[in-house]
């Protein structure tokens, strides 16, 4: 991937980043949230993961942006107050958060991997590979992961229900 | 039945306190008669294991072997010897004078009392029979609950925190003695490849000397709060002025023990090495405990904290003779136990008599009683007698014999130490005359009752020990001479095992000791 | 031509029979709408039978998809003490799902669920494979905590443990993707020989240390144990004690499987870490339960001081740590469970009596239930005859052994601090007279039979603590 | 003084203590139930002790000199290489005090029953006083040094409950109370004495039988045996009332007068004597021990009798002259006269007991007064009583022929004999002020006007028989007694000493002429009469000089009449700071410093709680701040390890 | 040339910036949604991970992410509701009840 098309698309990328993070009204933050997840999906394709990226678009962006989306019509009715936590709050957590990300994406990759890290593979991130990978090393991770929707529905059923008169 | 003696005489409070829980809890008189049975019960069992003991021998007899824990070698281990043999009668003696003594004291929860009683005896009982380290803490920590619902449940005003801070200062103890029991035994469990917390195995374990020094520490810092040793010794008075007053009694007459019995029994022989660094500074607490003791004493208002405090320097005594570490002065330091045992035993019990009457134990509020209260007065005497040491009494035997011990390894502990008798008869007579001479200034005692026949009963036999044991320590000191030599057989081994330079060093200190 | 990994049947067992017990509650309330007495029965039949199933696998080696999932003592006694765990909550709700207006087809689905994360999470030698079960585990009990609806505080709790939650998560998978990246794989056994052999790699460091962050959450571990005392105190108690004791354990399962099993090399390179978070999670856990008012947040607090001297354990490191760190949790079940179980016992709808203050009284009057807290205020102080004490005993032990002796000191140190609020409960049940009368409710069987059992277990395990049976 | 001769077993030496134990064990058992019975019983025992002891006292006499009757009864402590036996030893010493004790013993006991007749706790005297007898002869009979300290601290017991006999007055108990204390500060040096000695006995044979450690006496270290001594000496300077612990005997006036008859003039107090005679052999290795005694005890002699000739109460003035004998007694060990000092102890036990059963018989008669001034011309009203006081006086006073001017001349001469000029010339003196205060109170108690308040006025009469018998058989001991030691040369010559030789050895200063054998009487004698003519001027002719005197003098007489203030002294220096650090102790360190760090630590860790759970904002994003907060110092510990 | 560290860097950056917004919002839709990006940073690393690595398990990992992260927000979605029906808000400033 050549540095021209990545790092505009990395600003932007950080830029929704931010503004799901900073922008005072949720809606707006949900829109930004959605065009991240969308650039995520190009960086996938870019990053030879085209099911994911598809997946990404529908079920993030698609299905889980619209749940947040009608939640926060559902639950917002009128304006808060003051959104945003003062200045001191800002830069101390700011902060914190820049020495993680200095943490995690600088120290910790600084060791191993250098800018050639990258070695794509015939075939890689076909269908195929996936579902083989799915199927053999993450068959009862997968399983398992039908219990957990059915619990997130039953969840989600018992705490949202009417209650009970 | 002598096989499992041991076992009978731990566990049948235990039983009885079970039992007790099935009486009905308003058949007050029932739980009454039920509770004293059960309290003889481990006494005729305690009898029965004087009667089959082997005095010539120095060794742990009766000694019941039961695995328990296999993975860490723990074992159910009692033994008996010539040293816990005593401390058991003790026990399993005052107990029932202590049910006895409680018959008109505990009117609510008596259910409860007697049952927190039986269960503290077991707990006692097993420490001093215990020669599993592990064992033994067990029953050390068990005796700490019922003492404490003792004090808190039935105890005077301020209960709650004399109980919490009971508790509280002994765990403080105890915890860490289990960190070095556990390092000892793994310790031991690393040289031999086998994990054992049997005692008389880990007299043999070879540590080094900065090891056993802090393992020392970890051992006598729970003994010595229990003991109570100066400085440790703040919990007592609080103690033993809320506590009801059989629970006073126990605590005195034979809880304290347990640290004492522990120096004995573990820290002193289980590391020798220590004890050159270890024993000038007990002998010095020792002897400030001793005078400090007796002074704070001589100033208190309330006979129990009186008491309490006078227990400070008698124990003081004790560690003194432990600390000598020779054969005199052990065999007095155990006789003084059981002195102290019995005559602060009887000390709380005669002061719960007149509590019990007048509800107070200001001794301001006193003056006179003897008029009114001849029997009383008469035991009364002959208990302050016995506790400030007069020959004849129990009392001097212990006292002279840890004099002698303590005169042999340091004659200057001997000289300031011998100022204790002094200023112990200055506080008993001063408490003595304060409450039982002069004229009867305060209205509130005329007509004060003589004992009862309950009462009579209770001390009595208390005061027949004091005596026979003063003219008679004989067969006493004899069955305690093997097992204190085996001790003390011990620690010479251990002596001779140890670098040269501290033997060297050790013979200097004992030379400057003057 | 893609050949399936061998299942592992018996691997897979516990869990398998746990999720089908979960479906088959909810397949019952479904079409059948018992009472919730009856699920309740249902519920405690099915964990049941399974744990006779899982008692069958004693002593039985195995692994399952292709290694992922594993049998061994570690994950059956895990999958017993969890099962055994949801019996007694199930039990203890059976008299107290009324009292928070909830009806039981649900809560006993999402227990049992809840339940089968567990079994999974212990039994997984795969990170992606821990973190779905850790998912289960977590979404039913997240759901579980806010099931009282209408209650400002279950809600408010619910809504805390599930941001929280969520945000370790987030911090866990990070980890996993860091040492994904590292080693190129997932599987635990893969990772721990990687981290042996380069061991300076920043990447893998970084990753087993976002690890223990996401896991430390869920262990309570200082500094990320904050949501706890909220938590446990919003949360209806019976599921308070599912968290108190099941995820605890299921979570410490995950820690021995990560830290003690399969990474033992960062223990042993990197002790001083688990040192300091041993040390910082039991001092203040202790510390500040020794101010706490309501009994549900002191014994939160007691729960993080508990985590620190389980993670004495995970310090010491060594052969014997597993077999004592689970042996800990497993007395530490019990006398958890019992003390909840008494907490439900004191009160009543609409009145919960959660004020250490509202148990004056009650020791004497109430005789069973008194004694029973004795026996687990002083089985969680850590003094004999209780379990509390043979598992530090055995603790500890290793921990000296493994030369760990000042944290031990620490350890025993802070027992004495447990002992002031331990033993203030029993001051206040047995020597305070009570301001105003709380009754106790009788006629709730079920809860009664929880904290007796939960009782003469805690007895038992003190007096005769199966260390033997403990070779993990 | 060698060891021991014929050792001769003797099976019921144990009966001499034994009757009176009997008696203690009766009186206090049945207590009022005995009714007028004790006043039989109580003597009984003594005078049945009295004639057990004469009969051994015939069987040790009978078996010739060198002889000692024992009885092994049983080993009570054996420690390691330490025992301590009950065992009973009689040998001439052992009698001669057996003798005294049992029999001034008797005749108090006879006298007590009088003298207590109406007081309703009748039983409990007579059974501290039978208690009292028994100590006491255990104490003479005791073998071992350890028995022979029972005793000792028995006696100072019954003493201790019998000077507080009547507790309901604060100061009775409080005198009592105090004796007991400063004998425990004596006692406290007597039990040193006994451990170094047992140490330095070596392990072997770690036990205090007299008669093996007169053998081993003479292997001892020098040293050790001075120190031992001097701390054997400190214990007898609390029994026997020496500087400076003198100070309990004044206050044990309180007691009942037998009582101070009994105990605080004639037996008890003599047991320091008593013991030093025990132990003659070692103190005799003690040069520096005997010069200490002899210099401690004179200065006493003197000392005390300054003090009795300002004293108005009658008891006290005896007190302070029992104090100065018993000086007397101790210079004479200390001089080497060890017999002297015996004999003089028995001599004083008659005539003092006699003193004091007169002033109680006087005290009886003016119902309960005490002060001298406000007695007088009691001659007439009682007549054997002031016939057997009189002997008794001039006994003291040492006027010829008498008891006390047998013993005392002795003392005096042996004194100058053994080159103790100092010793000797202090003694003369103390025996001119000890004539001159005997004179002043017979003259100011039975001469002149009876001066006694008017409600005592009526009641002069002459005790009872049972009080006047025991007079006169203690006014002819006191009058003969003295014969049994004469001067070397005259008549039968010691005969006292040689009969005691056995054990305390004879005396070993120069042989001095008669001439000056001679002399030295005359001086005591001259200085006697002297004092009596100083009395007689100033009491009977010029009355009113006394006053003027004192008032002329009124510094020394305000010292004399406060006893040097030694005792306020002591409070000052001693009881009131030991109180006031004691309350400090408590105060200030106990409840302070050390349960203050206790409490303080608890507070400590609950104030922190409170502090920290503040942090528990209840705000989740604070929970996530903590969290993060965590992670991100996590990777940088782990960082910054992996560098370094 | 643009390399593996610059994904990871990226994926780090917008890890934190989630992180950022979890502590700094005060709506808890807001909140969840930041979780969401710090999932998707997640997601993001496994797919380069995957790509340097040449291994198809990171991508696979991703579904696993994504299918939780629909759990969560079921969940976590009816969980703000309930306290939004509880309590009448969803300022996160205000769920504080519970504390000390």
């Amino acid at each position: 991937m050549a540095a021209v098309v990545f790092f505009p698309l990395a600003a932007l990328l950080v830029i929704l980043a931010l503004t799901v993070v900073l922008h005072p009204d949720p809606v707006k933050s949900a829109l930004a949230l959605v065009g991240t997840l969308f650039l995520l999906a190009v960086f996938f394709v870019f990053l030879s993961a085209e099911v994911v990226a598809a997946l990404q678009v529908i079920v993030y962006a698609g299905a889980i942006m619209v749940l947040f989306l009608f939640v926060i019509m559902l639950l917002n009715p009128g304006a808060e107050r003051s959104e945003r936590r003062g200045p001191v709050a800002g830069t101390v957590v700011g902060g914190l958060a820049l020495v993680l990300a200095w943490q995690t994406g600088w120290l910790a990759a600084g060791g191993k991997i250098g800018a050639e890290g990258l070695r794509p593979e015939r075939g890689y991130g076909g269908v195929f590979a996936l579902a083989r990978s799915l199927f053999t090393d993450f068959l009862l991770p997968f399983e398992l992961t039908s219990v957990l929707l059915l619990v997130a529905i039953v969840g989600a059923v018992v705490l949202a229900k009417r209650r009970l008169s | 039945m002598m096989e499992f003696v041991l076992s009978l005489v731990i566990f049948s409070p235990l039983l009885g306190a079970v039992v007790l829980l099935a009486v009905p809890g308003d058949n007050v008189a029932g739980i009454r008669r039920a509770a004293l049975a059960f309290s003889l019960l481990p006494f005729l069992f305690s009898l029965v294991l004087w009667s089959g003991f082997d005095a010539s021998r120095g060794d742990f007899q009766f000694v019941e072997n039961l695995p328990w824990l296999p993975r860490f070698g723990i074992r159910y281990i009692v033994g008996v010897d010539g040293i816990s043999l005593f401390l058991v009668l003790l026990t399993t003696f005052l107990t029932p004078l202590v049910v006895l003594s409680c018959w008109g004291d505990i009117e609510l929860r008596v259910k409860e009392f007697f049952f927190f009683l039986l269960m503290l005896e077991t707990g006692m009982l097993g420490a001093f029979l215990a020669l599993d380290l592990f064992l033994f803490y067990v029953f050390w920590e068990v005796m700490l609950v019922p003492m404490y619902f003792i004090i808190g449940v039935w105890g005077g005003p301020q209960r709650i925190y004399a109980a919490v801070k009971f508790v509280l200062y002994t765990m403080a103890g105890s915890l860490l003695m289990l960190v070095a029991i556990i390092y000892l035994a793994s310790v031991h469990a690393h040289a031999s490849g086998l994990w054992t917390f049997d005692l008389r195995e880990l007299y043999n374990s070879a540590l080094g000397a900065r090891e056993q020094l802090w393992l020392f520490t970890g051992f006598s810092l729970a003994f010595a709060i229990k003991v109570p040793l100066f400085p440790f010794h703040t919990w007592l008075p609080d103690a033993h002025v809320e506590a009801p007053t059989g629970g006073s009694v126990i605590l005195a007459g034979v809880l304290l023990k347990l640290g004492t019995y522990g120096f004995l029994r573990f820290a002193i022989p289980l590391f020798p090495a220590a004890l050159e660094v270890a024993s000038p500074v007990f002998v010095a607490l020792a002897l400030i405990g001793i005078i400090y003791g007796a002074a704070v004493a001589m100033v208190q208002p309330d006979l129990k904290k009186l008491v309490a405090y006078s227990s400070v320097s008698h124990l003081g005594f004790v560690m003194l003779g432990l600390f000598g570490l020779n054969q005199i002065g052990i065999e007095g330091a155990i006789y003084q136990m059981l002195n102290h045992g019995l005559s602060t035993g009887a000390l709380f019990l005669i002061v719960g008599v007149i509590y019990s009457r007048r509800h107070t134990r200001m001794i301001a509020d006193f003056g006179g009683l003897w008029r009114e209260v001849p029997i009383f007065a008469a035991i009364f005497m002959v208990v302050t007698l016995s506790s400030i040491g007069l020959p004849g009494l129990n009392g001097f035997v212990g006292e002279f014999l840890i004099l002698l011990g303590a005169f042999k390894s340091s004659r200057l502990a001997a000289v300031l130490a011998v100022s204790g008798i002094i200023l112990g008869a200055v506080y008993m007579l001063r408490m003595f005359q304060r409450v039982m001479f002069g004229p009867l200034t305060n209205p509130a005692n005329r007509g004060l009752g003589d004992l009862s026949v309950r009462e009579i009963l209770v001390l009595a036999p208390v005061v027949a020990m004091i005596v026979f044991m003063g003219v008679h320590p004989r067969p006493f000191l004899k069955v305690m001479e093997p097992a204190v030599s085996s001790t003390i057989e011990r620690l010479e081994v251990a002596r001779r095992r140890m670098e040269p330079r501290i033997a060297v060093a050790l013979e200097k200190r004992a030379e400057v000791a003057w | 031509m893609v050949t399936l990994p061998a299942i592992g049947w018996l691997a897979l067992l516990p869990g398998m029979l746990l999720v089908v017990l979960g479906l088959s509650v909810l397949a019952i309330d479904l079409f059948s709408r018992q009472d919730q007495e009856s699920l309740g029965w249902v519920t405690l039949l099915g964990l049941g039978v399974s744990a006779v199933a899982i008692a069958g696998l004693w002593g039985q080696q195995g692994n399952g998809f292709g290694g992922t999932l594993l049998l061994d003592r570690l994950s059956v006694v895990l999958a017993l003490l969890v099962v055994a765990t949801g019996a007694l909550v199930v039990l203890m709700s059976m008299n107290y799902l009324e009292t928070i207006e909830t009806s039981g087809g649900e809560f006993y689905a999402l227990v049992v669920f809840s339940l089968a994360g567990m079994v999974f999470m212990a039994a997984s030698s795969d990170l992606i494979l821990l973190f779905i079960a850790l998912e289960v585990m977590s979404l039913a009990v997240y759901v579980l905590t806010g099931i009282a609806r209408g209650s400002v505080r279950a809600t408010e709790a619910a809504m805390k443990y599930f941001l929280l939650g969520a945000f370790a998560t987030g911090f866990l998978l990070y980890g996993i993707a860091l040492l994904y990246g590292a080693t190129g794989s997932t599987r635990l056994d893969v990772i721990g020989e990687e981290l042996r052999r380069a061991a300076g790699d920043p990447l893998l460091l970084a990753g087993v240390c976002l690890l223990l962050v996401g896991l430390g959450f869920k262990i309570a571990a200082v500094p990320f144990h904050m949501w706890t005392p909220d938590v446990y105190e919003g949360a209806p108690t019976s599921v308070t004690a599912l968290m108190a004791v099941g995820v605890k354990a299921a979570a410490f399962a995950a820690v021995v499987r990560v830290f003690l099993q399969n990474l033992a090399f960062f223990g042993e390179s990197w002790w001083w870490v688990l040192w300091v978070l041993s040390a910082l999670t039991m001092t203040v856990g202790n510390v500040l339960a020794i101010s706490q008012r309501n009994i549900k947040r002191m014994l939160a607090y007691s729960s993080i001081a508990h985590a620190g001297y389980l993670l004495v354990g995970v310090a010491a490191g060594g052969p014997e740590a597993p077999s004592a760190v689970v042996f800990y949790l497993l007395a530490y079940a019990f006398m958890n469970l019992g003390a909840f179980g008494v907490v439900i016992a004191v009160g009543r709808k609409g009145e919960p009596n959660e004020g250490i203050d509202d148990y004056a009284g009650l020791g004497f009057r109430y005789p069973l239930i008194g004694a029973a807290m004795v026996a687990f205020m002083l089985s969680l102080t850590g003094m004999p005859p209780f379990a509390g004490f043979a598992a530090k005993f055995y603790l500890f032990s290793v921990a000296i052994e493994r030369g760990f002796v000042a944290l031990a000191v620490l350890g025993v140190l802070n027992s004495l601090v447990s002992a002031a609020y331990y033993i203030r409960v029993l001051v206040v049940m047995f020597m305070r007279e009570p301001e105003h009368e709380v009754r106790i409710l009788a006629g709730r069987p079920y809860l009664m039979t929880s904290i007796v059992a939960a009782a003469v277990l805690t007895l038992l395990i003190g007096v005769f603590p199966p260390f033997g049976g403990f070779k993990l | 003084m060698e060891g021991d001769g014929q050792i001769i077993p003797f099976e019921l030496l144990f009966l001499i203590p034994a009757f009176p134990l009997l008696g203690f064990v009766l009186v206090l058992g049945l207590r009022e139930r005995l009714g007028r019975a004790v006043s039989v019983i109580a003597p009984g025992v003594v005078g049945l002790a009295f004639l057990a002891a004469a009969a051994a006292f015939y069987r040790l006499v009978s078996a010739g000199p060198g002889a000692v009757l024992t009885q092994h009864l049983y080993t009570w402590i054996s420690a390691g290489d330490f025992s301590a036996n009950i065992t009973l030893r009689f040998d001439p010493l052992s009698a001669v005090m057996a003798l005294v004790v049992t029999g001034v013993g008797f005749l108090i006991h006879v006298y007590s029953a009088g003298y207590m007749g109406h007081d309703e706790c009748k039983p409990r005297y007579f059974a501290y006083l039978n208690l009292f007898t028994f100590a006491m002869l255990l104490l003479v009979l005791a073998d071992d040094l350890l028995l022979l300290f029972v005793g000792w601290e028995g006696v100072g017991l019954c003493s201790y409950l019998l000077i507080g006999f009547w507790f309901e007055k604060e100061e009775n108990a409080s005198a009592g109370k105090k004796a007991f204390i400063v004998n425990r500060v004596g006692d406290a040096g007597f039990v040193l004495g006994l451990l170094l000695l047992l140490w330095s006995l070596g392990a072997e044979r770690m036990s205090l039988g007299v008669g093996a450690l007169k053998e081993i006496a003479p292997s001892l270290d020098a040293g050790t045996v001075t120190v031992a001594t001097l701390l054997l000496f400190i214990g007898a300077t609390g029994k026997s009332a020496q500087l400076p612990l003198y100070v309990w005997l004044p206050d044990a006036m309180a007691g009942p007068t037998p009582v101070s008859a009994l105990i605080h003039a004639a037996t008890m107090v003599t047991a320091g004597i008593y013991m030093i005679a025990r132990l003659s052999f070692l103190f005799a290795l003690a040069p520096i021990t005997l010069a200490v005694v002899a210099w401690i005890g004179i200065s006493t002699a003197l000392f005390a009798a300054t003090i009795a000739v300002a004293q108005n109460d009658i008891k006290k003035v005896l007190a302070y002259s029992t104090i100065s004998q018993l000086g007397y007694m101790f210079a004479s060990l200390g001089v080497g006269a060890f017999s002297s000092g015996i004999f003089h102890l028995m001599t004083h036990a008659f005539f003092k007991a006699l003193l004091f059963l007169g002033a109680g018989s006087v005290i009886h008669a003016l119902g309960g007064e005490q002060d001298i001034r406000r007695m007088g011309g009691l001659r007439e009203y009682m007549p054997v009583t002031f016939w057997t006081f009189l002997i008794a006086t001039l006994a003291i006073s040492g006027m010829p022929l008498l008891s006390g001017f047998f013993s005392k001349d002795q003392i005096l001469e042996r004194a100058f004999a053994s080159g103790h000029i100092g010793i000797w010339a202090v003694g003369l003196a103390a025996a001119g002020l000890t004539a001159f205060y005997m004179f002043r109170l017979l003259f100011l108690t039975f001469f002149g006007e009876l001066r006694a308040a008017e409600q005592a006025r009526h009641h002069p009469h002459e005790s009872p028989p049972v009080m006047t018998v025991p007079l006169v058989a203690l006014g002819i001991l006191a009058a003969v007694g003295g014969y049994v030691g004469l001067p070397e040369g005259v008549g039968w010559g010691d005969k006292f000493g040689e009969f005691l030789h056995g054990v305390v050895g004879s005396f070993a200063g120069h042989h001095l002429a008669a001439g000056t054998q001679i002399l030295l009487t005359g001086c005591s004698i001259g200085v006697a009469l002297l004092g009596l003519v100083v009395a007689y001027f100033c009491y009977i002719v010029q009355p009113g000089l006394p006053a003027l005197v004192a008032y002329r003098l009124s510094g020394i007489y305000k010292v004399l009449a406060g006893k040097y203030f030694v005792d306020e002294a002591y409070d000052f220096l001693i009881v009131r700071p030991y109180f006031r650090l004691a309350n400090v102790a408590w105060r200030i360190f106990d409840v302070g410093i050390v349960d203050g760090a206790v409490n303080g630590a608890a507070t400590m860790v609950s104030v922190n709680s409170e502090l920290w759970r503040r942090l528990q904002t209840g705000r989740v994003q604070s929970y996530a701040f903590s969290f993060l907060g965590g992670a991100v110092v996590l990777l940088a510990a782990l960082y910054l390890a992996g560098r370094g | 040339m643009v390399g593996l560290s610059h994904f990871v860097a990226l994926s780090a950056i917008l890890f934190a910036i989630g992180t950022a917004g979890v502590l700094l919002r005060r709506n808890v839709i807001v909140i969840f949604m930041s979780i969401e990006v710090m999932l998707n940073a997640v997601n993001l690393a496994f797919v380069s991970f995957a790509r340097s690595l040449g291994d198809a398990q990171g991508q696979v990992i991703v579904f696993f992410v994504m299918t939780v992260a629909a759990a969560e927000a079921a969940v976590g979605l009816a969980i703000i509701m309930a306290a939004f029906r509880a309590r009448q808000t969803v300022d996160v400033d205000e769920m504080n009840r519970l504390r000390w």
